[in-house]
């Protein structure tokens, strides 16, 4: 789950992370009013949780509490690839000496979180990764021992000759460590961290994604979730414990299974259509399951047919054919629908069918050419 | 033959009580593996299904039932304890099937499963199943047919597609492996096709991966330098969008890494066949099988 | 550093630990109005740093505020193994249906802290150990994982039948692991563990020692510090940072090393006499470390003669032999002073002596007969 | 020739700087200890006496100078780290001189130390010496004489009583060691004795112990059953009343375990000298020597 620029500075500066002052607002009267307490210059910076914010306008410089105002005028509510700004973080325009890169990510190939810092911050990561691999440096953490001291000072070191601020890197890393252990994180990044003209090390910009499994449990996380941020059909799948994600085809899926999710989606392409979503139901499917998939895929205008693909193990295709005929008797579905069973209970699940009309394929290639045929021709 | 798992693996079931793992330990006992206890603590005496002892802990059921294998099937909030408590008990396989598990509470519990030398197949996984001898795991027994072709995914239903197929077709498996859907991952790969090339019993691979991560691309190096049967791929989610997770927490293109392209480029580097549709896997199985 | 059991119960009540409400008092009216507060019986327990307080009359039951005022007046100012009784704790007495033990000590051979339980809770647990090993179980625990959830369950299943109090167990024994190395514990024990008549699992008594090298860097623990429980002498020799025990001789020692130290006083017995004391001055003397040690010795009223046995490595004797000079200018010593030098610096040490009239010797064995001698002869 | 230590020995002196370790640094350079590098954070690129490079890490001073040895001098607050920090560099041979380290400091790099196969000196030691050789740690190099008897003892300056005694009776050292008088040490009589046992240039064995722990007693076990070469032995503190921690964090004697009697039987089960009196070390050694 990302969360706002803002937010991640809050974790951040409750963990002890030195940074510039600065809050967040939803209008230009608190902007200014942030801006005037403040004092001095200011950066307006739109949230929304996308990269490029500076190149889309999304981040202003601002004179003085007027401009400040201004600049959150122009910034709130415009569109940032696709996403519309709600809140402008406010935050004094530092007065910066260097800017260095320290992120923290759970790396799959050494199953550890992993450290990568860099004096050359400020930029894109993955950029100075690609270009000038020696101005990175990575360091695996035990996660039985977290970050050991000598480790910090050594990643540190590599950041600064000053030893005060050598110290002061050293210690913000392993408060970074903490913030990422202590919320579940995926990724927790400070870009830049700056250092100041008088020598003191600050962060500027901070990013946070929290892994999505550490949600259950967390409350607290879950708060921090932005759901204006979501396109509204995957706020509700997300509710309904669905997995969607949003494409821009016409061929619905509904499929068991992220892979054959996947699989299904890529056949629609490979038989000349294009899938409208990812959809998978999971496995222990309920009928409920079936009627809310359906309800959000068919919100989706651009949806011309949609193919059901079921390989029943654990998902029993008869409650799957339950929650078909539930749904129709729910709400009208006007678009063709393709069902393809196959596995526990698809005797069952095709009689269930059959007393609504509405006939099954077994075989998944033939379905999805049934399907892409059914859009092409609704199209 | 097979790999892993056998008709002499002596299961466990960890949450054997709950609604999962009482539901596929009756799967298990019908398929004919050896179901040899079950652990819900506070239900220590029960008996499952009449013939199951249940236990408090996992070391006492080692002790009494001599199980060497432990499938996981207890809520994510108790999951990494329960891979702890297995890999104390002295198990040797741990099978997780948990989906949900926090990325870091795996990342605490992989070093210390690792020291006491016990090997883990999952989190978020279906297990694995050596047709007509041993399922562990949630695979349906029913696709699969005792054979000579290794099967190893990242997936779930994917795996059942593509093994529906070969059966269909007449073309048996050895062990069909799901190494799950996790970033994190006990067993990858290159440990199963290691196994398959090592097992007497299996003439060809067929490998089935997803988007994200570079698991893939190595598996692809350690097949170009050290498998010399053949190997059969496919990769789901050529048609997904970047920076978005698709259903499986691991299955997520960050930047430029882990597509589908670098993935069968890879594939194809290896000289490995490769399945453009799951229906594909047939005839190339088939033609290497010759 | 021992704590006292009213200092143990705060720092397990602030981890969670369940226990009985009580308060500590200082005099007979306070522990009536802390009885009163709790009502019904009462237990009124003597705080001293030595175990056995029962035998000595130390811990006695009150049926009411009354009687448990009346307690306290006979309880405070006694004295037990030579301590006086300066605080009480009041509690109420529980209705208990069993007594377990849990006790979590580091363990030098594992180099593991080491859980030990027990259903056989209340007595002595080396008498438990000693004559039923069978109803201990012991536990080491990683200190890089801590203790284990699945751990602590299967150490209460050794204790309990009855899941709702196996659980709660498992819970207090997760909570005084933290205890434990939340505050550098060398020992932490609930002694006994009770299940009261409506089930529920209740520390009843506690027991905590703090590693001495913790208090180094945690003042709040060295706060806990009971300074009337040391003789003043020890307490004086504490704050000097010296090393300091009193024994029941007459043959004063000071000696840089704790081996050397007790070999010394092994000698001394060897030859006939008795030691007065332990005493290391440590390795980096100081002139003023010996004065120190020269007045605290002297202190005691036993001692007849003194020895100094100093091995020069880091230590300088030119130091001791100042530390000698300095502090016999600066008060009298009446008894004889026997003094062994060698190694760095003895030609100048020996100068020093020799300017202030002493005379001293090269040998061990020679200076400790000498000192025998010399005590024996004043005796 | 020598355990541990010898000639060859690359010497990285952690605390460099400060009082103690610039002070042993010294002591250990005229005494012929090859100290090819420091460490202090903050103060990289300085030079210590004009010759020994000082490093801001200890992995930086291992690739600069190809130190295999570190002795640790830093106060107790940072010496856990600097276990670790030795450690994670490749050093191969940790002494740590530093009093005062939390025992549940020195428990949690315990592990990560040994994980790494470095052996640990220590904490709470003199460290060790190889007269006219190597001296890593603060014994008197003017009190060692080489020789063929191996020392092993709790104690700094009761050692040195005896090793002065030995030199003054012209019997030499092959190794002194110090294993330190902490409950939880990294290398205990054991490890040493086993060393000693295998060495060719040693002859004889002097063991130093104290009360507390059974250290000594587990030695004396292991002294019967796989030392042949004669070994003498002593315990300091007999007259040492129980309960009380004398000076050492590991001299100590708990309920009516660690007592200096129970020691000393086992040194009689396991046929060793018993030394009543620091001086007995000598006619004891003699007689063993002839």
């Amino acid at each position: 789950m990302n969360i706002h620029e803002y937010q991640a500075r809050a974790l951040l500066k409750a963990a002890g992370v030195p940074m510039l002052d600065g809050d967040v607002a939803s209008t230009p009267p608190v902007a200014e009013a942030i801006a005037r307490r403040i004092g001095g210059k200011v950066v307006v910076k739109a949230q929304v949780h996308v990269g490029g914010r500076g190149k889309a306008g999304g981040v202003k410089l601002a004179a003085n509490p007027g401009e400040a105002a201004d600049a959150a005028e122009r910034i709130l509510g415009m569109q940032i690839r696709g996403l519309t700004v709600h809140k402008v973080l406010v935050v004094p325009a530092a007065d910066i000496s260097s800017e260095a890169y320290v992120g923290l990510i759970m790396d799959r190939e050494t199953q550890r979180p992993v450290f990568m810092v860099s004096p050359a911050g400020g930029i894109d990561i993955e950029e100075v990764a690609a270009k000038t691999p020696e101005k990175i440096r990575r360091l695996p953490v035990d996660p039985t021992y977290g970050l050991l001291p000598h480790q910090a000072l050594a990643l540190a070191f590599f950041l600064y000759k000053d030893f005060a601020q050598v110290k002061a890197a050293a210690q913000i890393m392993e408060r970074l460590y903490t913030v990422f252990t202590h919320n579940g994180c995926s990724l927790a990044e400070i870009n830049p961290l700056v250092t100041t003209p008088d020598g003191r090390v600050l962060a500027l910009d901070a990013k946070v994604v929290i892994d999505d499994n550490e949600l259950f449990w967390r409350p607290d996380l879950e708060e921090l979730r932005d759901e204006s941020e979501e396109p509204p059909a995957e706020a509700a799948a997300r509710r309904a414990n669905l997995s969607f994600i949003k494409l821009d085809g016409n061929v619905g899926c509904v499929v068991n299974g992220a892979g054959l999710a996947m699989a299904t989606m890529d056949l629609v392409k490979y038989y000349g259509g294009e899938p409208a979503n990812f959809l998978d139901i999971g496995g222990s499917s309920n009928p409920e399951k079936v009627v809310n998939a359906l309800k959000i895929i068919t919100t989706d205008p651009n949806v011309k047919a949609i193919l059901f693909n079921i390989f029943g193990g654990i998902t029993r295709t008869d409650d799957v054919a339950n929650g078909i005929k539930t749904a129709l008797a729910q709400f009208p579905v006007k678009v063709p629908i393709v069902v393809r069973l196959t596995g526990t209970n698809e005797a069952e699940a095709f009689r269930i069918l059959q007393g609504i009309g509405m006939t099954a394929l077994s075989d998944m290639d033939e379905a999805v050419q049934q399907v892409v045929r059914a859009a092409k021709g609704a199209a | 033959m097979s790999v892993f798992v056998n008709k002499a693996t002596r299961v466990l079931v960890q949450g054997i009580t709950g609604r999962e793992g009482s539901f596929h330990a009756r799967q298990m006992l019908e398929y004919g593996t050896q179901v040899v206890g079950g652990v819900t603590p506070g239900k220590g005496g029960q008996v499952f299904e009449g013939k199951v002892p249940v236990f408090n802990t996992v070391a006492e059921a080692v002790t009494a039932t001599g199980a060497d294998t432990a499938v996981v099937y207890v809520p994510p909030t108790a999951a990494a304890s329960a891979l702890f408590e297995a890999a104390d008990a002295g198990i040797s396989l741990i099978v997780c099937i948990t989906e949900g598990i926090p990325v870091q509470h795996v990342a605490r519990a992989m070093p210390y499963v690792r020291a006491r030398g016990v090997r883990l197949i999952g989190p978020n996984c279906p297990g694995l199943i050596t047709p007509g001898e041993s399922k562990v795991g949630i695979i349906p027994g029913s696709i699969c047919l005792p054979g000579r072709v290794g099967l190893v995914s990242r997936s779930g239903t994917l795996t059942y597609e593509i093994v529906n197929h070969l059966t269909k077709a007449g073309i048996g498996q050895s062990t069909c492996v799901g190494i799950g859907g996790d970033p994190l991952i006990g067993t990858n790969f290159i440990d199963v096709l290691r196994a398959f090339q090592d097992d007497p019993d299996t003439d060809a691979i067929v490998m089935m991966g997803e988007i994200g991560g570079t698991d893939e691309q190595q598996a692809a190096e350690f097949i170009k330098s050290h498998v010399t049967k053949p190997v059969v791929g496919f990769i789901a989610g050529q048609t997904a969008p970047k920076g978005r997770r698709m259903g499986h927490a691991g299955a997520i293109i960050s930047g430029s890494s882990g597509t589908a392209e670098e993935k069968l480029a890879a594939f194809a580097a290896a000289g490995m066949g490769i399945m453009k549709r799951p229906v594909d896997v047939i005839e190339l199985v088939r033609e290497r099988l010759k």
